[in-house]
């Protein structure tokens, strides 16, 4: 009894009001306000961990907002997926916040650092409710507000790159979210409730009785949360969006915002959605196919690229094809493998935004043919790239190899050996288009040939940390593989 | 530029202005009674302000309220919903609970009644309302700086 | 068929206003009537939503009423539409404003020609 | 014989010390050559040192370490006695070339690097020998073909990047079929661990096999995956070279010796197992072997540079390896001799191939010259270093007294009794051309020692030479080992080789003739004598006539004609691909810089595109879809036309096209969703 139980509104409300405060504590209390966020985000953490280890003991269960149980209340939900995801989004969104402070002062006007930590806090806040709502249109609501604040993170820096590409954004992840309120309108139509656990229990009768309307609300789920996520050929908006913003904000996005909409489409499918209508229609299938095309396709795009940020996000379209991947193989597997890729992308994927932050604010380059010889200027910097992108790879030590591994195993284990032949044919595009980086960043003769300030301690660390995390999951993955098998049992 | 039509819309305005903000009140005030409640009536609200500052001009738009204050109003009335839910947590009860966590609840259908719903529409109101008026200083400041960067 | 269509009408009209916004999206090059073909959208599914909750002959849930009336509208659907709406205000805002800063840039809201800009540059 | 299991974790520590030995010298600055030399010389002297002290555990049994929670399925050691041999060459060999680089590399630049990947490279294959389960083997392999690169591109010249590109790439390639193969095994059986099970492995053997064997192949040059072999072992610094050629290629056949030998074996007694599988394995790895060999002696003989015929050389003495375990394996468990042969080889070729690698960089490391046309008459200059390399060139020749003699003798042995057991004419070829192929290496040597130490010398290179007590020392104990096992061949022989068979379970009349085998009787003797006889009969009338210096046309070149066009066509095809693919879905992948709006986006793209791509395949890419390129714009023209739309108007930013391509997918989902649903 006591604070211990209010958890879960608790993590919300503090980020949501630390959002709001920021702005006012940032006129007045300048140097409070970054600090604050930064506590705030680490209470959450806190938080969340407890939540962790309380699932552990207990189980599942759930938090009625004001008291009201679920057809009248919104309902929070935490089982161990759920706090799984929440911690990363927390934990990563944290470790960001930290490098953030520098670089932003280097890439943002003084004047809307306080709004940026607003939009900040109301991403990392909308994201935890997604992980934790258990009511649709409180998932419709969050998302908005993730992609609104989201392209706010963006178009923040007012260049026209990042203004344009975040009205792509904008439109683009309006027609998702449009799409996906006229599924939750089919699915209410037919149901009469919004609350996952309700709408699960009603579904196979009502698909039963209207079949196509199921059908119609489940692509349109598809395609809203493909939209979201950067599902393959609905990838569009993501490289202009995530190359073009500031690296912290890029780091964010690829890592974490088109993650939790990939926890969406896992919970639509397999919280919301009766077994029957998985088995009746090819969901399963067009995910698969889709993520397969975006693994090889993403990895094609970037070898292609000049811009070290845009190839990071091209690789994105590729690295969040694991993920679909393993939702879409529907084994028990092949999901902790995609969802431990989820958090090894989510720290692998960030940081090497982080490190092409650094390389901007060192010395301005962004193009790939230019950073010959970097490695003999920042070489912590390009360490860390160069454990990032083995992750990517999949080279033994590395985060990245045990998710692959379990990835691949659970295609085995359905008897689907093309999707081994995807995944390490997508890890040799990988080395194609990161292993001449490093090689040249260290082992090129001449000498590096722009100028160089010197790097802030403040975003090293960060980078540090991201280096020991990758090594540290590629090496003891056994407690998070663990806790994913037993998270994902209570959904098959 | 003082024209017949600007004279007229000018003068509509200013008279117009203070009933709109009444009943702007009127409607966030009754929220739990009556159709309506926090956004509509900061809508509304909000309306009014920005309908003086552009029947008239920016100066006289901000002598009623400024861009500043609106924005420091905007994140208290966030702020302010979140600490009513949190004040429900230190009374015993769940986030934002309401007659559980022992708001008082009054008479049924008077306007001080349903605890902290009215709270919590007021400060909606706020927010609603200042949020209004800051997109629209935002929009049309943006304007103005465009003007110089042409 | 045709008898079931004309049944549930409303479900045509907010498909049909789904299609007009969907289209409107696609086929205007003004960057302001995009904005309005989402909202359009939207509005679709708010129909769709409401009418879901409509009960034929039923009042208004407000408690003050007598309590021998029986049918009420289901007041969940309206509710969340509010809501909806609330946050379509917000994105047809924030668009609003994005639109307002691109025009700093290139002078126009018209999609075809920043195209030409762009590509004269 | 009965094997007792100790749990010792001096596998471990004979594994780690050398890592972090040289993840903490990375640390030391620049100048502390001294701290940096002697941490080197203790960290290889610690494993020597270790894995002597498990020698007695050995010759009764196993060595376990487990590593629980490690990587996701522990880590697992077990060290028998071939895993020990592999151990204890590696470990010597180490520990001489790093006694030899102190000396070699002084001239040298990015000492702290060189000396880091050194050390841990150690520890890799350490631990690529020691690993007791798959994945673990997996891991250590991958660590090894990183680590060994920075040795490949030490000098970051031109050629030594391409040369790293290749290997580097070649080698994720391995990795990849590796980790596939791994998957399969552990898809179809449950576990990782090294154990006969090839009744399980049902349908999926033959993908499983080909897999590791393209896994392992490569790193040990097997024809046709050696070709970044002869690329990237010159380019090495010589040390580092002596270990490529010495050491690492070792690491593929120890992989080929656990899986052909092992996994592919039938469980226990009464088994149902499919012999035939097994035979047509062996067969065909031991053909494989075959033109191995002779292709490689056969390159070794038209090159001019010195430590690319040495590379040929390992390649070509892969070949007598390979050919060795192929018998051994389609003999079955009578196939002990091929199996002896092959281990007795690999140790012996460990020796003398690190030994003249280092020979040869002593005579560069004097007078910077590799190439054979610019060298001559060293034979006075440096007596020391003549000596030791014909004694290595007499051992690798297969001369009676000299290491090499015993082990191909055993090879040669092997491939004679597989022949008049089964009676296979195709083993009667193969036994021929082991014969003409031995006579080559006789003459490559020939060639290489004359060009080298014979003749004249050149005037440039006329002055007196001084060498460090550390290099003598080196080359001084390579030669003797090589002096030492042959003229004691039986010594190792029935020490470590028969017992490693036994634990293989190769049956004991097959075992038992090589108790005593008698290397110095007539037999033998006669069979080399034939060779060397060969060899001058080849020798004397292509030397004379200026055969050796004749260059192959390309097409017979394996990497033109196979290597270079492949992922050419396929880059290619991905890039004409993604041409059309441009075209069609409206340059969604272009640039919204704004240097790069230009209309013609995708052209500037691609003539950007030579610079940042980085290696050759990359560029030859490049061109291949740069010829292209005119039709592709005419066809994009064409498209153009095509639909209604005004096409000029779809660019990157074109929100129309995305939310078509949303509408359109959502189009292609509904339609899919109701076709099925109803």
């Amino acid at each position: 009894m006591g604070l211990t139980n209010h958890f879960p509104a608790l993590i919300l409300a503090i980020l949501l009001g630390i959002s709001f405060l920021s702005p006012i504590l940032f006129r007045w209390v300048r140097k409070a306000s970054a600090p604050a966020l930064l506590l705030s985000l680490f209470l959450a953490l806190v938080m969340a961990v407890y939540l962790l280890i309380q699932t552990t003991q207990v189980g599942e269960f759930s938090y009625y907002m004001g008291g009201w149980p679920p057809p009248w209340g919104i309902e929070l939900k935490i089982n161990l997926i759920r706090a799984y995801m929440l911690i990363v989004v927390l934990a990563v969104s944290l470790w960001i916040m930290v490098y953030a402070l520098k670089d932003l002062e280097h890439e943002l006007k003084t004047d809307v650092l306080g709004w940026y930590y607003t939009l900040y806090a109301l991403v990392v806040a909308s994201m935890a409710g997604m992980a934790l709502t258990n009511d649709l249109f409180n998932l419709f609501v969050l998302m908005e507000i993730c992609a609104i604040s989201a392209c706010a993170i963006i178009s923040i820096k007012e260049d026209r790159a990042c203004l344009e590409a975040s009205f792509k954004y904008l439109i683009l992840s309006a027609m998702g979210t449009g799409c996906f309120l006229l599924g939750v309108a089919m699915v209410y139509m037919v149901t009469g409730h919004m609350n996952y656990d309700l709408v699960n229990e009603y579904l196979p009768v009502a698909v039963e009785q209207y079949p196509n309307n199921m059908f119609a609300a489940s692509a349109l789920f598809i395609v809203a949360f493909g939209t979201k996520a950067a599902l393959f050929p609905l990838h569009v908006w993501l490289p202009d969006a995530h190359a073009s913003a500031p690296s912290p904000s890029s780091a964010m996005l690829s890592g974490l915002v088109i993650k939790i909409y990939a926890f969406g489409l896992f919970i639509v499918f397999y919280q919301i959605f009766p077994r029957s209508l998985l088995d009746s229609i090819p969901l399963n299938e067009i995910i698969l196919w889709l993520s397969s095309m975006g693994i090889m396709f993403g990895s094609i795009f970037a070898m292609v690229q000049v811009d070290l940020k845009k190839m990071l996000a091209y690789s994105s379209i590729g690295q969040i094809g694991y993920v679909f991947l393993g939702i879409g193989l529907d084994d028990t597997i092949a999901m902790t493998g995609g969802f431990y890729h989820l958090l090894v992308h989510a720290i692998m994927k960030s940081m090497l935004f982080m490190c092409a932050g650094v390389i901007i604010y060192t010395t301005g380059i962004r193009q790939i043919k230019q950073l010959g010889g970097i490695g003999q200027v920042l070489p912590i910097t390009m360490i860390a790239f160069t454990i990032g992108s083995a992750s990517m790879i999949g080279i033994p030590g590395t985060g990245g190899l045990i998710s692959k591994w379990y990835l691949a195993l659970g295609a085995l284990e359905i008897g689907r050996p093309i999707f081994v032949v995807i995944i390490l044919a997508s890890s040799l595009l990988n080395a194609i288009y990161y292993m001449p980086i490093i090689v040249n960043a260290f082992m090129q003769q001449e000498e590096f040939a722009y100028e160089v300030k010197a790097v802030p301690r403040q975003m090293l660390i960060p980078l540090i940390i991201g280096m020991i995390a990758i090594v540290f999951l590629g090496v003891f993955s056994r407690p998070v593989i663990v806790l994913l098998e037993n998270g994902l049992q209570l959904f098959f | 530029m003082g024209t017949l039509e600007n004279q007229i819309v000018r003068i509509t305005s200013r008279l117009v202005a203070p009933f709109i903000q009444v009943y702007g009140i009127y409607v966030i005030i009754h929220g739990h009674l009556s159709p309506g409640g926090g956004f509509s009536g900061g809508a509304i609200f909000g309306a009014s302000l920005v309908l003086v500052a552009l029947s008239f001009n920016l100066e006289v738009g901000a002598k009623q309220i400024s861009h500043d204050t609106a924005s420091i109003l905007e994140s208290g009335g966030a702020l302010g919903f979140v600490i009513t839910g949190l004040v429900a947590i230190a009374l015993g009860a769940n986030f934002l609970a309401n007659q559980s966590a022992g708001f008082p609840m009054g008479q049924t259908g008077q306007l001080f009644s349903a605890g902290a719903i009215f709270i919590i529409t007021f400060f909606l109101g706020i927010k609603v309302a200042s949020t209004i008026v800051t997109l629209f200083y935002n929009i049309i400041e943006g304007e103005d700086k465009s003007g110089d960067a042409h | 068929m045709l008898i079931k269509i004309a049944h549930n009408y409303y479900y045509m009209v907010a498909i049909l206003l789904f299609i007009i916004g969907m289209h409107t999206m696609l086929t205007h090059s003004n960057l302001i009537k995009k904005v309005i073909a989402m909202n359009i959208m939207d509005t679709a599914v708010f129909l769709l939503f409401v009418a879901v909750g409509y009960t034929y002959g039923g009042a208004a849930p407000i408690v003050t009423a007598p309590a021998n009336e029986v049918l009420y509208v289901n007041p969940l659907p309206g509710s969340l539409m509010l809501t909806g709406i609330v946050v379509a205000v917000s994105i047809t805002a924030y668009a609003l404003s994005l639109i307002v800063k691109i025009y700093r840039f290139y002078g126009t809201v018209d999609y075809d020609e920043i195209c030409l800009i762009r590509s004269q540059e | 014989m009965d094997s007792v299991l100790f749990i010792s974790y001096v596998p471990l520590y004979v594994v780690l010390v050398p890592i972090i030995t040289s993840i903490s010298l990375y640390f030391f600055p620049e100048s502390q050559m001294l701290v940096r030399k002697a941490g080197c010389f203790f960290a290889s002297l610690f494993s020597l040192g270790g894995v002597i002290w498990l020698m007695p555990y050995m010759l009764e049994g196993y060595v376990y370490c487990y590593l629980i929670e490690f990587m996701q399925f522990g880590l697992f050691f077990k060290v028998d006695i071939i895993s020990w041999v592999f151990a204890f060459l590696i470990t010597l060999v180490y520990f001489l070339s790093v006694i030899f680089s102190f000396s070699y590399m002084s001239f040298e630049h990015n000492l702290r690097r060189y000396y880091s990947f050194l050390i841990f490279t150690l520890g890799a294959i350490l631990g690529v020998v020691f690993a007791g389960d798959y994945f673990s083997l997996f891991i250590f392999f991958e660590i090894m073909t990183f680590s060994s690169f920075v040795l490949v591109i030490h000098k970051q010249d031109r050629e030594a990047m391409q040369a790293g590109s290749l290997y580097l790439y070649m080698a994720i390639i391995g990795g990849l079929a590796l980790l596939f193969a791994i998957l399969l095994l552990y898809g179809c059986t449950g576990h990782l661990d090294m154990v006969p099970a090839l009744e399980v492995l049902g349908n999926q053997r033959f993908s499983i096999l080909l897999l590791f064997m393209i896994g392992f192949g490569i790193k040990a040059g097997l024809i046709p995956l050696h070709i970044w072999l002869p690329l990237a072992h010159p380019v090495a610094p010589s040390p580092a070279s002596a270990l490529l050629s010495g050491i690492m290629i070792k690491a593929g056949a120890y992989g080929i010796l656990r899986i052909s030998l092992i996994l592919f074996r039938p469980a226990g007694e009464g088994s149902t197992a499919d012999w035939a599988f097994i035979f047509n394995s062996g067969y065909i790895l031991m053909w494989i072997g075959i033109i191995t060999m002779l292709a490689g002696a056969l390159m070794a003989l038209l090159q001019s540079n010195t430590k690319r015929i040495l590379a040929y050389s390992s390649i070509s003495q892969m070949g007598y390896i390979a050919t060795g375990l192929g018998v051994a394996i389609f003999m079955g468990l009578e196939g002990a001799m091929g199996f002896t042969g092959s281990l007795y080889h690999i140790a012996n070729h460990a020796i003398f191939k690190a030994g003249l690698f280092s020979m040869i960089g002593v005579v560069y490391m004097l007078t910077h010259e590799l190439d054979m046309s610019r060298l001559g008459g060293m034979a006075r200059k440096m007596p020391l270093v003549t000596l030791t390399f014909l004694i290595a060139a007499l051992g690798i020749a297969g001369i009676p007294g000299f290491n090499g003699f015993a082990s191909k003798t055993l090879i040669h042995d092997s491939l004679l009794i597989a022949h008049s057991d089964l009676g296979i004419y195709g083993i009667f070829v193969a036994e021929r051309v082991f014969v003409i192929a031995s006579a080559l290496t006789i003459c490559y040597f020939v060639k290489l020692f004359h060009g080298v130490f014979l003749g004249q010398v050149p005037e440039k290179l006329d002055h007196k030479y001084s060498l460090s007590l550390s290099a003598n020392f080196v080359m001084v104990v390579f030669a003797a080992l090589v002096l030492i096992t042959g003229l004691f061949p039986n010594l190792l022989l029935e020490l470590l080789f028969i017992p490693g068979a036994q634990i293989l379970g190769f049956s004991d009349s097959s075992l038992q003739p090589l108790f005593g085998f008698g290397f110095f009787e007539w037999y033998p003797l006669r069979k080399m004598l034939v060779v060397i006889l060969l060899a001058l009969l080849i020798y004397m009338p292509a030397s004379a006539r200026g055969w050796f210096d004749w260059t192959p046309p390309p097409w017979l070149s394996i990497q033109k004609v196979v290597f270079k066009p492949l992922p050419q066509l396929i880059l290619s095809f991905f890039f004409r691909g993604f041409n059309i693919n441009d075209m069609a879905m409206g340059q969604f992948y272009e640039h919204t810089d704004n240097d790069n709006n230009k209309r013609e986006d995708y052209l500037g793209e691609l003539e950007i595109f030579p610079d940042s791509a980085h290696d050759e395949a990359g560029q030859s890419a490049y061109y291949t879809s740069g010829k292209g390129l005119n039709r592709d714009r005419q066809l994009k023209q064409h498209f153009r036309s095509f639909f209604w739309w005004d096409q000029d108007q779809w660019t990157i930013k074109n929100l129309n096209f995305d939310n078509l391509l949303l509408v359109f997918v959502l189009g292609v989902i509904l339609f899919i969703v109701f076709s099925y649903g109803s």
